[in-house]
């Protein structure tokens, strides 16, 4: 299908207002009637994978509120927004999560965070604490960010039910390291159900940045948004910002800012490599690639002044460079992991018990992978090729040449073996990057962000694809948003625990390699450009 | 790559032992660790650049009789060091310094008291003195304004405009 | 400040309230061959029955306050809390956030009035805590440190 | 004979403290294969008097959990007693006696979490008796085959293969028993957090905690007795030797715990099913043979 089919295709959807079209995305405003025909249509006939939906309280601008739904066609690296405005008195839209099962969550996240009730699907609470008072939506723009309703949650049923058929996994539990609450029900040692309870962890970044920080301190709450792929979520928020207001970063800046991710994605990769060991009882693996880590969080310090946290980005490029002797140490430490991880590595695979228990557990099917839109490691162990590195390439992955490693059993042993391979790939990555390295400036110093201007920006975290959504307003964004990988992938859990036993389930958990505080953050986009201004039919401007 | 579980125990033993033994040797750290920042106080001219840059606001300027206050708060601060970027004056330095556990919360407060310039007209607080000092070196012809708080400030202005164009006189 | 009870062998339990994870990665860490806690007698326990100290990362979520109300209620006294980075001391970038409690300092109003009682508390600051933090912290526990932070008053002279 | 309960006083002091030590040397170990330092040996000393001087938080049912924690207690220094003066005096019928007493031991290990009502601890304790009962039919077929067998009375004048069998198989028993990777399901798997431990406490955790330390050094200092008995009889040498084969025997089992994963819950059951009835079995066939 060419780009002026797919164009021609959704104009030809009753209710269809308005298309825009950019170099990589799609803009299209329709009726809530034009909902479901155009999921089908770019979900179901296109082939294309659901990012996210985004709540937006517009009412100051245009009365109304609205939702955007991102949809993207990662083979042709092209993202397809459509807007539906809902009445802002008692907005209601149908809800396509019967068509598009992956928009289930984001549905009832602007049910929680706006009040936008979605018809046609069953409703529950998903972000807010329990005990939170109905009828109040902390991300509508009449709410202030520092005021607290309740202060004194009441527990839910929650943990020693009496009952040996419910195991609960959480919300502290050796296995999760992350307040999160998984209700197993059990028959024999057999998992028939899982319920989840998440979003312990939601700290209202969103409001923050929307209400109370300005365009340079959100990089500092957006790398806060997660410890462990911290810099990816800067990244992309750096990177979303850049697009709206069209700033041209410095390609020294570019190169650094791939580096490092690249680096941090070696840091994770082997930290949930030894999480997985010590989950299968095998304790010195856990030790020997922490030590090896041990290495890239040194080095990480080295290049940014953090262990973690880096701190590195700024609107407009980066804070600190790369100098020789820095480019030197790299290039040592990258010697010295890759031949001990290969080793470790190899050692890992070949104990009995590891490879016995990851085989075959946790199996996540491909057509199930694609009808939940998975990201990263998980997508890529269950036979679809997503890598936004590839797909919408952004920062210097242009200037490298890699593989995106694909398996297609689907397996927990999968997921291992992608990540092992993508660590070799990192490493040869943060090489060639480093022989490429332009000279220049690091960072643009005078920019203007405009108001009013949609962007959508993607970065490949270690966990999968990252989006970050924003509407810019005045010195801080209108509307920013962050779909966090592990968001993607958790649904996927109840198809890969179910009927599975019971003592593989914290390691199908950590097999997603979950990362519940992203998950529980609480908006054009696109780095290479699909962005546009909202000045007219958009009416944000 | 097969390989014989026992050869756990040959990694092990080519590592040795890799403990720092932190804190009776040196920690694992880097020249470019970003620690505590460092208020110096001979410096510092209270002029807020570092608490509207800071995002946890662990840096904030309180107001209170005569004086204005610059709190820094370390348990509060993520050691950015956006303050360092800003500061017009380079009186906040960093420093490596990460030894800071306590048992009490107080100790994690440092404060810098500075003293508040009263305006010439109406004699009510409006800015430290130090900023005060530091914009009359700068601009040497400064007419006065810059002994006023913003009202007096305004309203001086409005009359030597008024007056240029004819109007009432001062 | 040593402790006599617990001085030489801590055991812990790990209560993430909300943290982003990168107290929690260097607190795990911390028990790793560079650091290596348990020479000092450190032990991650999984029950807060076993526990000597809870280690709080962030900045205590709404939703997490009930659950960690009773997991400091199930611990056995003398019970210390030790809360970890900059998010569990001062609430970092959400300390006013409308989800969040915002810190130790406020959790202990809380529990203070739920009867909860508590021998002790710690504040190790560092955004996230750099392992070395915290073994700086067992060691002021231990007594092989001093304390070396103090509320510092300075005056501009004008 | 005479100075049979200087010997059992002796013997039975070094078995009271020596666990605790060698869990020390054990948690040493492991950091050495895993390149770090690791804690003092008397690190285990340290944590037990620490748990002594804790509050005492008591699970639902709590006097049934205390009563059962203290027989625990008192019936395993009747069982390491029993098992030292076995050798002392010779007696193969204490030496029984303490292998049946140890069997009961377990029984009450797994019984004690079923008071709790915590799901986990429940969990943790069935998948605790599924591998119990396997491992300790084993335990009891093999001694008793061992008793047949008499290495206990009268050392081997000759090696044979029933012997070396019948050692082996000790040693797997003993391995399985000793509660270590790839069989420590019930108390080290993620799922079920501490498993049969989570719900108790400060005093009574260390009473459990300082019982399970006996019991891991009974278990091999059945096989040390054996193995003491098979070389050069008994008196203070043989309690002497079979001290030293416990304490090999747990730094022997220790590198190799380090060394695998752990098995899942499903599959252990049929694994050590299938390494007993092996063995017994060819057990059994040598000994009709006479190899």
């Amino acid at each position: 299908m060419s780009f002026s089919d797919i164009v021609e295709r959704i104009k030809g959807v009753r209710g269809v207002t308005e298309v825009v079209t950019s170099r990589s995305a799609l803009f299209i405003t329709a009726t809530a009637d034009a909902l479901k025909p155009l999921a089908m249509e770019i979900y179901q006939i296109m082939g294309g994978f659901f990012r996210t939906c985004i709540g937006s309280d517009e009412r100051s601008i245009n009365n109304c509120f609205a939702i955007y739904y991102i949809f993207g066609l990662d083979d042709r690296g092209l993202n397809i927004v459509v807007k539906v405005y809902a009445d802002s008195k008692k907005p209601e839209l149908p809800s396509i999560s019967d068509i598009v099962p992956a928009s289930d969550w984001c549905e009832m996240e602007a049910r929680d965070l706006f009040g936008i009730e979605f018809t046609g699907r069953a409703s529950y609470r998903l972000i807010l604490p329990h005990g939170w008072p109905n009828g109040v939506h902390p991300l509508r723009k009449d709410y202030s960010y520092d005021s607290r309703p309740v202060t004194r949650a009441v527990s839910e049923r929650l943990t020693l039910v009496d009952t040996i058929s419910t195991v609960p996994i959480g919300p502290y539990h050796p296995a999760l390291h992350e307040p999160e609450y998984f209700e197993l029900y059990i028959e024999g040692e057999r998992v028939i159900d899982v319920k989840y309870r998440g979003f312990h962890v939601h700290r209202g970044i969103e409001k923050l940045g929307e209400s109370k920080l300005t365009y340079q301190q959100v990089n500092f709450i957006a790398e806060r948004i997660c410890g462990i792929c911290g810099f990816e979520h800067s990244t992309c928020y750096a990177q979303v910002v850049e697009s709206a207001a069209g700033i041209e970063v410095p390609e020294r800046a570019k190169f650094i800012r791939s580096i490092v991710l690249e680096i941090e994605r070696i840091h994770s990769h082997l930290l949930w490599v030894g999480v997985v060991a010590h989950l299968l009882g095998y304790d010195a693996g856990f030790m020997h690639t922490w030590r090896i880590r041990e290495h890239v969080m040194t080095l990480a310090e080295l290049l940014t002044g953090s262990r973690k946290m880096y701190g590195l980005n700024l609107i407009g490029g980066v804070r600190r460079d790369i100098d020789l002797s820095k480019k030197e140490k790299i290039l040592e430490v990258l010697d010295t992991i890759s031949k001990e991880y290969i080793e470790l590595a190899s050692l890992m695979v070949s104990i009995p018990q590891v490879r016995m228990r990851l085989k075959g557990s946790g199996v996540l099917y491909k057509e199930d992978a694609r009808k939940l839109s998975v990201v990263g490691p998980v997508a890529r162990a269950s036979g679809l090729r997503r890598d936004v590195r590839k797909d919408l390439p952004y920062a210097a992955y242009r200037y490298a040449s890699f593989n995106v490693p694909v398996y297609d059993d689907g397996d927990n042993f999968s997921r291992l073996m992608v990540r092992l391979d993508e660590i070799k790939e990192s490493i040869s990555i943060v090489k060639q990057l480093l022989d490429q390295m332009p000279p220049g400036p690091i960072k643009v110093e005078e920019f203007i962000v405009p108001e009013g201007v949609v962007a959508i920006s993607a970065v490949e975290a270690p966990r999968g694809e990252d989006v970050h959504f924003i509407i810019t307003g005045h010195g801080r964004p209108f509307r920013w948003r962050v779909r966090a990988p592990t968001y993607q992938n958790i649904p996927a859990l109840k198809h890969m625990l179910k009927d599975q036993p019971l003592a593989d389930a914290p390691l199908t958990i950590a097999s997603i390699d979950p990362c519940f505080s992203c998950t529980d953050r609480v908006l054009v986009i696109d780095s290479s450009g699909s962005k546009r201004t909202l000045k007219l039919g958009w009416g944000l401007g | 790559m097969k390989k014989n579980p026992l050869s756990l125990l040959t990694i092990a033993s080519s590592k040795g032992r890799v403990t720092k033994r932190y804190p009776f040797e040196e920690p694992l750290m880097t020249s470019e660790f970003r620690g505590k920042i460092e208020i110096d106080e001979s410096k510092c001219i209270g002029c807020g650049a570092c608490v509207n840059a800071c995002p946890p606001n662990a840096l904030e300027l309180l107001s209170s009789s005569g004086t204005k206050t610059l709190r820094y708060f370390i348990g509060r601060c993520i050691y950015c060091w956006r303050c360092i970027d800003v500061c017009p004056v380079g009186a906040i330095k960093g420093t490596r310094e990460f030894e800071l556990a306590t048992d009490d919360v107080s100790d994690l407060y440092e404060l810098l008291i500075h003293e508040e310039a009263k305006c010439s007209v109406c004699n009510s607080p409006y800015a430290t003195v130090r900023i005060v000092r530091y914009v009359a070196t700068r601009s040497p012809s400064t007419e006065g304004y810059v002994s006023m708080d913003p009202k007096c400030r305004q309203e001086k202005f409005v009359k030597a405009i008024e007056m240029r164009f004819g109007g009432l006189s001062a | 400040m040593p402790n006599k009870v617990i001085g030489r062998s801590i055991w812990v339990f790990h209560l993430n309230s909300g943290s982003c994870n990168g107290c929690d990665i260097e607190t795990l860490d911390v028990l790793t061959p560079y650091h290596d806690a348990e020479r000092f007698g450190v032990k991650l326990v999984v029950s807060p029955r076993h526990a000597d100290v809870v280690l709080f990362t962030g900045p205590i979520t709404i939703e997490s306050l009930p659950k960690v109300i009773r997991a400091l209620k199930a611990m056995p006294r003398p019970r210390y809390i030790v809360a970890l980075g900059s998010c569990a001391i001062g609430g970092n970038i959400w300390h006013a956030s409308y989800s969040v409690v915002g810190g130790v300092p406020k959790l202990l109003e809380i529990l203070k009035d739920e009867g909860v009682n508590v021998d002790g508390v710690f504040y190790v600051p560092g955004c996230p805590i750099r392992p070395e933090s915290i073994i700086y912290a067992i060691a002021l526990i231990k007594g092989i440190a001093k304390k070396k932070v103090k509320m510092k008053v300075k005056k501009a002279e004008p | 004979m005479t100075y049979g309960p200087v010997l059992v006083s002796i013997g039975l002091a070094s078995v009271l403290t020596l666990p605790t030590l060698l869990d020390g040397v054990e948690r040493k170990l492991k950091a050495a294969i895993q390149s770090r330092i690791g804690p003092p040996i008397h690190q285990t000393l340290l944590d037990l008097t620490k748990l002594f001087r804790k509050e005492l938080v008591l699970p639902r049912e709590s006097m049934h959990t205390l009563y059962m924690a203290f027989t625990y207690l008192s019936l395993s220094i009747v069982a390491i007693s029993s098992s030292i003066a076995s050798i002392a005096l010779g007696s193969i019928e204490l030496f029984t006696a303490s292998v049946i007493l140890l069997s009961i031991i377990q029984a009450i290990h797994i019984a004690m979490p079923f008071t709790t009502y915590n799901p986990f601890s429940i969990v943790g304790a069935s998948r605790e008796l599924v591998l119990a009962v396997i491992n300790e039919s084993a335990l009891l077929i093999t001694v008793g085959l061992a008793i047949l067998v008499n290495p206990l009375m009268s050392p081997p004048s000759s090696w044979r293969s029933t012997y070396f069998l019948l050692l082996l198989e000790l040693l797997i028993v003993s391995y399985i028993a000793s509660g270590r990777t790839p069989y420590d399901i019930a108390e080290a798997e993620p799922e079920i957090a501490s498993g049969w431990l989570i719900e108790f406490s400060g005093p009574l955790l260390g009473v459990i905690i300082y019982t399970n330390l006996l019991r891991k050094a009974m278990v091999k200092l059945i096989v040390g007795i054996v193995l003491a008995g098979l070389t050069t009889g008994y008196g203070s040498m043989g309690l002497l030797l079979s001290l030293i084969a416990m304490t090999l025997l747990w730094v022997a089992y220790t590198v190799a715990s380090t060394i695998v994963g752990r098995s899942r819950v499903d599959v252990a059951p049929k694994t050590m099913i299938f390494i007993h009835t092996t063995f017994i079995t060819l057990l059994i066939v040598t000994h009709v043979l006479g190899v």
